[in-house]
C-alpha cells in the first residue's frame, strides 16, 4: 500500500548542497520519525518525498513506481503542516473536503466522507466554523481530517505538534499514534523532538547536514547508537561524555554513559564529584555533578534524592552500557 | 422658416456640388462619403463668448439638419492651437472644422492642408459680398479662399469715459501711446483696486503678442530685416519692448502675466481696469448694459500710435471656420459652416443669447442687424471702420521693408515658436526674473536660430 | 532627571499625544487641506458671493444671514454643470478608470502570482523592468504614442486610454499584489499543492481569497491614478472620449462669470478619488512603496 | 543569490537575452509584460529614432535625417540647460521640504489622539486630488491676486496685493509641489513609523529618553530606511511634474518655471519640432535611468531576497 524508496537524491538551493546522495526505504505502514537538529535537511528531505520540492538528482519511487518528476498532488500522499495550513475563508467542511473536490468526487460523496471524518475526529459540531474561530488542538484535527479524507498512500507530519502547548502536545502525540495503530498508514512524521521520535516511531531516521547518520527503532538507537552524534541525541537527559584519561582506560578517545546508567553512593565509588545544581522533578531527581577529570555529569536517580548543592558524592557507571567511541566518533564494540 | 430652411439647403446643395468635384481631384475622397450632411461632426474651436454661446444655439442647427450629430470642443486658445495643429499637420482626422485664424491658413491653404471654400464665395445665398474683403484676403493662398471669417476683430483701445471725465482728463480720437500712459498712470490707483490699464501680459504669441506685434509695428521695428537678419536688439524694437514691458510693469493689475484676452475683458467688466487695449469683438460686450454694468461710460478710441502722425497701427484677427483636408465629415462641415457664418446667424441668434455672444463683424449687414444694434454700436462702429479702412492688417503696417508677410505676427510656421518663445521672455521680464534686455537678447537669438534652421537665411 | 518623571502626560504612555500636539496637528491639517474645502464650499455659493472678499466659509442656512464669513449655500452651480455637458466627461473618465483598473487587475493578479512561486526564476528582473517602465516620463513618449494611437485609429477613443492606463497601472499592480501574494503563509499554498490544486486553483480558490485586501488596495490605488490622469487624456481624446481633465481645462482662462462653477467642477471630479482615498488610506502605503513597505 | 542579479533597466529588452526565453512561455507573466511593453518600450524605441531626424510637424517637406543634430542642438540651447536647472531644482527643493513636512506630518499624527482619522484624511487630501485641481484651487483660492485669499490676508494687514504666482512663481510651484508630496512622504514614514517596535520607545524612556532624544536617537535612525525610500520615489515623481506647471504658470513667467517634461510639451505642442522634443526626451530618460539604478538598488535590499 505504500513503502517509499528514494534512491541518491541530492539537494542542492543554489550553490548549497543541502542533502548529500542520500539512500532511504520506508516499508509499508511504517511510522518513520525524521529527527535532527534544526537545519539538518530533515523538512527537505519530507518536502522532497511529497514533491514540494523537486530532487536535484535521484529517483523517488512510491509502491516501487517512480515519482520522481509526479506533481505533488499525484503522488498519493498528504501531509499536515506546522502552522496546520487550513484555508482561512473555508469552514472546516472545505477544508476537510479540498483535496476530495480536487480530485473531482461529487458533492455526495465528497460531504459523506468528510462527515465519516469528521466524526472520527470529533469534529462534527465544527463543520461550519472557520479555522480561525478554532483552538490551536481542533485546528491541528482538522489538518488531519484533510490528511486522511483522501485516504493517502502515506501521511507526511512536518513538525505538527510544535505550535501546542506541551499538554495538549503530549494528548495529539497519543492520537496521532492511535490513528496510526487504527489505520495502518504509512507515516513519515518530522521532529526535532526526540522525545516524540522514540515515542511514535516504529523507525527513527536520524540526520544531521542531510546526511543519515542512523536508521533504526528507537531501541535501537538507544541502545547501539552508530556514533556520538546519535547518542548524544537521543536520550534525554543527554548521555554523558567523558573523554581524556578516563576514557582512554576503556580504551577509547569517548566514552558515553547515560545518566540513568549511573549509580549514585555518598559514601564510595569509581569517581568522585561535587553536587552542582539539583533539579527536583518528583519522579525522578537529575543531579549535576562535576567530576575532576571526567566534566560536568547529569545523573538521573529514581524518586526524590536528598543532596545539596556542594554536597559530595561517588558515582559509579554500569559497566555493561558504557559506549565507547573511537577518534573519529564512531561506536566501538562494547568492551568484551 | 421655411424659406430660410430652403436657402441653407440650397446653399449647401451648391457648396456640396462644387467642392465635389475640387475633393474629389484633390484628395481622391468620395463625393458620397464626404459631403453627407449627415453623421458625426466634430468641431474643435476656442472658448471665447461666441462660440461658446453658438454652441449653446446647437439645437437651432440640428433643427436645419437633424442628422448632422455636433460634437463642439472649446478650448482656451494656447490649448486649441496645439491640439488643432496636431491634428492638421499629421492629417489625423481628429477634427472636421476647425477655428483658426489668418496666421496659419495661407500656410495650410498652400500645404494642401485645408479644403479651399470658393464654392461657399460663389453661393449666391451665401452673400459674399456681405463679407468684408479685408478679411478675405486674410484667409486666402494663391487666390483661393481656405477659411471662412467667423469672428473678426481689428484692435481698439477702450476706455471708462467717466473716470477720464472725473480725473479731467481726455482721450483724443487717435492717441498717442505716450498719451495712453499719462492718462492710465493718472488713473492708475492699487490701493483703491483701480489699475490705468489692462494689456495682455500672457505668454503667446497670439495672446501678448498681438498688442506687442503693434507697438513694435508703431515704433519702427521689425522682426527680420530684408536679408532675415535678425531685427530685436535694433533700437526701434527694442524700445517698443521696452516700453511695452515697462508699461505692463507700471499701470497693469497685479498678475497681468496670466492675463489674455479673456482676463482683461474682466478687467473692464469688473470695474478693475481704466482702459483696454484689445481686439474689437469686445466692443458688442462693453456697450451691452446687460453684460457690462459700466456700458453707459465706455468709450473707444484708435489703437494708440508711437507719436502723432504716426500711420495706423492696429491688429487685424479672424477666427475663421476651415475645414481640414483630414476630416472625416466634410459634407456636414460645410453645413456649419454655412449657418455659424451664413447672413442669417446672427439675426436670429442675437436676440437669444445678446449681442455680446455675437461674433465679431465679420459682414457689413451685422451692423445694420437691428436698430437697437446700430444705436449701441454707434460709439464703436465709427473706430472700427476707420480702423478697417486705414490700417493694412494684413500684409503689415510696417515702416520698414520686411521679407515676410503680416502685422502682428510674421507668417512662417516658426513664428509660432519664436512668438511664444519670445512673448514668454518677456513676461520673465515683466516681473523681474530677468532684465528686459536679456529678454530681449534670448529673443534676438531665437530669431537668429529661426532664419538659419527655418533655411530663410544662410 | 527622567524627563517623563515631571510630565505625566507623556509617561501615561506612547499612545497619547499631549494636548499641545493634538491642537498643532488639527490646525496643520486645516491648514493644508483649506485650498481644497474652500474650493468645495465656493463651489456652493452663487457667481456673485464666490469671488466676494472676505472670504465666507461657513454655509448657513438663510435666517442667519450676515454673520461674517458665512453665505446662504446653494446647489444651482451643480445643477447647471450636471444639466450641462459634464456627464459626458464623466462617464469616460469612469469607464476610462474603471475598465482599465479591471484589466490590469486580471493580468497583474497571475504575474504577481508566478512571480511568488519558486520556480519562477528572473523575478528580480522582470519585477525590476516592470517597476522602471512606471518612472519613464509620460512626455518623453508622447509623440509615438499619439502618431502610434492615430495609426490604429484610436485617437478620441477611450479604448485608448483604456490600454495605456492598463500600461501605466500594471506595474505598480504587480508590485503590489505580489507583496500581498508573498505574505501568505507558504505551508497554505503548500497544502493546496498537496490536495492536488494546480496553479490556477491555488491562484483562484485559495491564494486569491485570502488577499481580498490586497485586490482591494490594488484597484484602488489604480483607479486613483488613472482618474487623475492628465497629459494622456489631454493628448489623446477630443470630444467623445473626453475625459475631466479635458472639462478642467476650459477653466484656465477666465470665461465670463466662472469662479462658483469652476469650483463646483473641481469638487465633483475630485470628489469620487477622495472619498475612496479617505476609506483605502489604509492601503495607499504598500501601493505608494511598491510594495516595500509593508 | 545569482551572480548576475543585478536591477535590470528598461534598457535592456527583455527579448534578447536576460530575462531567457522562458518567460514568454510563462502564460501567467507574458500578457502583462507584453502589454508594458509594446505600451511604454516600443513608444520609446521610435523617440530615440525620432530624435534622430530633423521634423517639425509643419514643414514636414523639410524633414530629414540629422544624425545627431538635434542633441548638439539642445545642448547648445539655453533653454533646455536652463530646464534642467529648473527641474533639478524643483525637484530637489520640493523633495527635502517633502520629506521634512512629510515627518512633520507623521509624527504629529502617529500617536493617537482625538480626531486623528479626520486629521490624516485631511492630510493625504493633497495627495488624492487631481494634480490640475489641486493648482487650480491654489491658482485662484489661494495666490491670485484678484480672489486669493493670501491677498485678502495682505490687505488686512494694510499691504497691496501681490502678484504671488507672477512674483515669486519657483517658490509658488514649490509650494503647491510640498502641498501634494508632503503627505505621500507622511504616508510611508508613517508605515516606518508603525514598524517601529513600541517596546524600543518605551525601553528608551526607561532609559531616561525624553520626547527630543527618542525621536533623535530611535524613532529618526529607524526611519532611514523609509526616508531613503519615500524620498527617492518622490524625486522620480516630482522630477517628472507636469500636470502642476501646465496648470499653475504654463511654465512662466518667463521661463523661470519651465522644467523638462514642460519644455517637451512646448517642444511638441506649441513649436511641433519633434526632433528636438525627442532628443530632449532620450536625454532626461537617460538620466532618469541613473536614479533609477539607485532606485532599484534600494528596492532590491528593502525586498530582501528574489529569486
Amino acid at each position: 500500500m505504500g513503502h517509499i524508496t528514494l534512491s541518491n537524491v541530492t539537494k542542492q538551493f543554489g550553490a548549497v548542497e543541502v542533502i548529500p546522495p542520500l539512500d532511504l526505504h520506508i516499508e509499508d505502514g511504517e511510522f518513520v520519525v525524521f529527527v535532527g537538529p534544526s537545519g539538518c535537511g530533515k523538512t527537505t528531505l519530507l518536502r522532497l518525498i511529497a514533491g514540494l520540492e523537486d530532487v536535484t538528482s535521484g529517483s523517488v519511487a512510491i509502491d516501487g513506481t517512480d515519482i520522481t518528476g509526479v506533481a505533488a498532488a499525484q503522488r498519493g500522499l498528504a501531509m499536515v503542516f506546522q502552522s496546520y495550513a487550513l484555508y482561512p475563508h473555508m469552514p472546516v467542511r472545505d477544508n476537510i473536503g479540498f483535496p476530495l473536490r480536487m480530485a473531482g468526487l461529487d458533492k455526495a460523496e465528497i460531504a459523506r466522507k468528510v462527515e465519516a471524518v469528521a466524526e472520527t475526529l470529533n469534529l462534527t459540531g465544527h463543520l461550519d466554523a472557520r479555522p480561525g474561530q478554532m483552538s490551536g488542538g481542533q485546528r491541528q484535527r482538522v489538518a488531519i481530517g484533510r490528511a486522511i479524507v483522501r485516504e493517502p498512500k502515506a501521511f507526511l507530519f512536518d513538525e505538527p505538534l510544535s505550535n501546542l502547548d506541551a499538554a495538549l502536545r503530549v494528548n495529539m502525540r497519543l492520537e496521532i499514534s492511535e490513528l496510526h495503530q487504527r489505520l495502518k498508514t504509512t507515516a513519515i512524521y518530522v521532529t526535532h523532538d526526540q522525545v516524540e521520535a522514540m515515542t511514535m516511531a516504529t523507525k527513527i531516521v536520524v540526520l544531521r547536514s542531510g546526511i543519515i547518520e542512523q536508521v533504526g527503532s528507537p531501541m535501537e538507537l538507544y541502545n547501539q547508537p552508530r556514533n556520538l552524534f546519535v547518542a548524544g541525541f537521543i536520550g534525554s537527559p543527554k548521555m554523558n561524555f567523558v573523554t581524556g584519561e578516563t576514557a582512554a582506560q576503556h580504551g577509547a578517545a569517548t566514552i558515553g554513559v547515560r545518566p540513568e546508567h549511573i549509580a549514585l553512593s555518598k559514601d564510595a565509588g569509581d569517581w568522585k564529584g561535587r553536587v552542582g545544581i539539583v533539579e527536583h522533578l518528583g519522579s525522578d531527581t537529575f543531579l549535576h555533578v562535576t567530576v575532576p577529570g571526567a566534566g560536568p555529569l547529569t545523573v538521573r536517580v529514581a524518586g526524590e534524592m536528598a543532596v545539596r548543592f556542594g554536597d559530595t558524592v561517588f558515582l559509579t557507571p554500569d559497566a555493561n552500557k558504557i559506549h565507547r567511541f573511537d577518534a573519529a566518533d564512531n561506536a566501538m564494540s562494547r568492551r568484551p | 422658416m421655411l424659406t430660410e430652411l430652403g436657402r441653407q439647403r440650397a446653399s449647401g446643395g451648391v457648396l456640396r456640388a462644387a467642392l465635389a468635384a475640387g475633393t474629389v481631384l484633390a484628395a481622391g475622397f468620395g463625393a458620397q462619403d464626404a459631403l453627407a450632411q449627415s453623421g458625426r461632426l466634430v468641431i474643435g474651436a476656442v472658448n471665447n463668448a461666441e462660440f461658446v454661446a453658438m454652441r449653446d444655439l446647437l439645437p437651432e442647427f440640428n433643427r436645419l439638419y437633424p442628422d448632422i450629430e455636433v460634437e463642439f470642443q472649446l478650448v482656451p486658445e494656447n490649448e486649441v492651437r496645439a491640439r488643432i495643429t496636431t491634428d492638421i499637420t499629421t492629417q489625423s482626422g481628429i477634427y472636421d472644422l476647425i477655428t483658426t485664424g489668418p496666421f496659419e491658413v495661407p500656410m495650410w491653404g498652400r500645404a494642401g492642408w485645408l479644403e479651399p471654400l470658393d464654392a461657399l464665395m460663389d453661393d449666391p445665398a451665401y452673400e459674399a459680398d456681405d463679407v468684408f474683403q479685408g478679411y478675405l484676403d486674410g484667409l486666402s493662398h494663391d487666390g483661393k479662399l481656405y477659411a471662412a471669417p467667423g469672428s473678426a476683430q481689428a484692435s481698439m483701445l477702450y476706455y471708462r469715459a467717466d473716470l477720464l471725465e472725473a480725473a479731467g482728463l481726455t482721450m483724443p480720437e487717435a492717441p498717442t501711446w505716450d498719451e495712453v500712459v499719462e492718462i492710465a498712470t493718472a488713473l492708475h490707483d492699487p490701493a483703491a483696486g483701480q489699475y490705468g490699464l489692462c494689456l495682455r501680459g500672457l505668454p503667446g504669441w497670439g495672446q501678448m503678442g498681438a498688442p506687442l506685434g503693434t507697438v513694435i509695428n508703431t515704433f519702427g521695428g521689425r522682426w527680420y530685416d530684408a536679408d532675415w537678419n535678425a531685427q530685436i536688439t535694433s533700437p526701434e524694437t527694442s524700445a517698443a519692448i521696452h516700453f511695452y514691458v515697462e508699461t505692463l510693469q507700471n499701470v497693469t493689475p497685479p498678475g497681468v502675466t496670466q492675463f489674455g484676452n479673456q482676463e482683461c475683458g474682466q478687467a473692464i467688466t469688473t470695474g478693475q481696469a481704466a482702459m483696454l487695449y484689445d481686439d474689437s469683438s469686445w466692443a458688442q460686450v462693453f456697450f451691452d448694459p446687460e453684460t457690462n454694468p459700466h456700458a453707459e461710460n465706455m468709450a473707444v478710441a484708435m489703437a494708440p500710435v508711437a507719436e502723432a502722425g504716426s500711420k495706423p497701427s492696429a491688429w487685424f484677427w479672424t477666427w475663421a471656420w476651415a475645414v481640414p483636408t483630414s476630416a472625416n465629415n466634410k459634407g456636414a462641415a460645410l453645413a456649419f459652416i454655412s449657418w455659424a457664418t451664413g447672413p442669417d446667424y446672427v439675426p436670429y441668434a442675437a436676440p437669444l443669447v445678446g449681442w455680446g455672444n455675437m461674433p465679431g463683424p465679420a459682414r457689413q449687414s451685422q451692423y445694420e442687424a437691428s436698430s437697437s444694434y446700430s444705436e449701441f454700436a454707434a460709439p464703436f462702429m465709427a473706430v472700427l471702420d476707420r480702423t478697417l479702412a486705414t490700417v493694412d492688417g494684413v500684409n503689415g503696417t510696417h515702416y520698414e521693408d520686411t521679407p515676410y508677410t503680416g502685422n502682428q505676427y510674421i507668417q512662417i510656421p516658426e513664428f509660432q515658436d519664436l512668438g511664444n518663445r519670445c512673448t514668454q521672455e518677456f513676461s520673465g521680464a515683466v516681473v523681474g526674473q530677468q532684465t528686459v534686455d536679456e529678454a530681449i537678447g534670448k529673443c534676438q537669438q531665437y530669431a537668429e536660430d529661426v532664419a538659419v534652421n527655418g533655411g530663410y537665411r544662410n | 532627571m527622567a524627563f517623563w518623571n515631571r510630565r505625566p502626560a507623556a509617561a501615561r504612555g506612547i499612545e497619547r499625544a499631549s494636548r499641545l500636539r493634538t491642537v498643532l496637528a488639527w490646525g496643520v491639517a486645516l491648514f493644508v487641506s483649506f485650498p481644497f474645502l474652500y474650493l468645495a464650499t465656493s463651489g456652493l455659493k452663487t457667481e456673485v458671493e464666490a469671488p466676494k472678499m472676505p472670504p465666507a466659509f461657513v454655509p448657513v442656512p438663510e435666517f442667519l444671514n450676515g454673520i461674517p464669513f458665512t453665505y446662504t449655500p446653494t446647489l444651482q452651480n451643480y445643477r447647471l454643470i450636471l444639466a450641462g455637458d459634464f456627464m459626458p466627461y464623466f462617464v469616460n473618465s469612469a469607464m476610462a478608470t474603471l475598465v482599465s483598473t479591471l484589466i490590469v487587475l486580471l493580468l497583474a493578479i497571475p504575474a504577481a502570482y508566478a512571480l511568488t512561486l519558486p520556480q519562477t526564476t528572473s523575478k528580480r528582473n522582470v519585477l525590476f523592468f516592470l517597476i522602471s517602465t512606471r518612472f519613464l516620463p509620460v512626455v518623453g513618449v508622447i509623440i509615438p504614442i499619439f502618431l502610434a494611437t492615430r495609426f490604429v485609429g484610436l485617437l478620441d477613443n477611450v479604448l485608448a486610454l483604456i490600454i495605456l492606463y492598463t500600461a501605466m497601472n500594471l506595474p505598480i499592480a504587480v508590485w503590489m499584489m505580489r507583496s500581498f501574494f508573498q505574505d501568505l503563509p507558504a505551508d497554505v499554498l503548500d497544502a493546496g499543492r498537496m490536495d492536488g490544486a494546480g496553479t490556477f486553483h491555488e491562484l483562484t480558490l485559495i491564494a486569491l481569497p485570502m488577499v481580498k485586501n490586497g485586490v482591494l488596495a490594488t484597484a484602488f490605488l489604480a483607479i486613483i491614478f488613472a482618474w487623475n490622469e492628465f497629459l494622456l487624456a489631454l493628448t489623446l481624446t477630443t470630444t467623445r472620449a473626453a475625459t475631466v481633465p479635458l472639462y478642467m481645462i476650459s477653466f484656465m482662462s477666465a470665461q465670463g462669470l466662472w469662479y462658483a462653477k469652476m469650483s463646483a467642477a473641481g469638487t465633483l471630479v475630485a470628489l469620487p478619488v477622495v472619498i475612496l482615498g479617505w476609506f483605502g488610506q489604509k492601503w495607499l502605503v504598500r501601493g505608494l512603496s511598491m510594495g516595500a513597505v509593508k | 543569490m545569482k551572480p548576475d542579479a543585478k536591477p535590470a533597466l528598461f534598457g535592456r529588452i527583455p527579448i534578447l537575452g536576460r530575462f531567457g526565453l522562458w518567460i514568454w512561455r510563462n502564460p501567467l507573466i507574458a500578457p502583462a509584460l507584453l502589454v508594458v511593453i509594446v505600451v511604454t518600450q516600443a513608444p520609446f524605441i521610435l523617440t530615440v529614432i525620432y530624435s534622430l531626424f530633423r521634423w517639425n510637424l509643419q514643414r514636414p517637406e523639410n524633414t530629414a535625417f540629422n544624425g545627431f543634430g538635434n542633441y548638439l542642438d539642445i545642448f547648445r540651447d539655453s533653454r533646455f540647460l536652463d530646464s534642467v536647472v529648473t527641474s533639478l531644482s524643483f525637484t530637489v527643493a520640493a523633495v527635502l521640504l517633502s520629506l521634512l513636512v512629510g515627518l512633520v506630518y507623521a509624527l504629529l499624527v502617529h500617536d493617537r489622539f482625538f480626531g486623528r482619522g479626520i486629521v490624516r484624511t485631511l492630510l493625504i487630501t493633497p495627495f488624492l486630488i487631481m494634480p490640475i485641481i489641486g493648482a487650480l484651487a491654489w491658482k485662484y483660492t489661494v495666490l491670485s491676486p484678484i480672489f486669493g485669499i493670501l491677498n485678502w490676508i495682505v490687505r488686512q494687514f494694510g499691504g497691496t496685493p501681490i502678484d504671488w504666482i507672477g512674483m515669486y512663481p519657483v517658490a509658488s510651484v514649490v509650494a503647491v509641489l510640498v502641498w501634494r508630496w508632503a503627505p505621500f512622504m507622511m504616508i510611508i514614514i508613517l508605515a516606518g513609523l508603525q514598524a517601529l517596535n513600541d517596546d524600543q520607545r518605551e525601553a528608551a524612556r526607561m532609559d531616561g529618553a525624553g520626547p527630543w532624544a527618542e525621536t533623535r536617537f530611535i524613532v529618526l535612525p529607524h526611519l532611514k530606511k523609509y526616508l531613503q525610500l519615500s524620498g527617492l520615489l518622490g524625486s522620480i515623481f516630482i522630477v517628472n511634474e507636469f500636470d502642476v506647471i501646465f496648470m499653475l504658470t504654463q511654465g512662466g513667467p518667463g521661463t523661470a518655471t519651465t522644467n523638462v517634461p514642460f519644455l517637451i510639451y512646448q517642444s511638441v505642442f506649441y513649436s511641433f519640432d519633434i526632433g528636438h522634443a525627442a532628443a530632449m526626451a532620450v536625454v532626461i530618460v537617460l538620466g532618469t535611468i541613473v536614479v533609477v539604478t539607485y532606485l532599484l538598488k534600494l528596492l532590491g535590499s528593502l525586498m530582501g531576497d528574489l529569486d
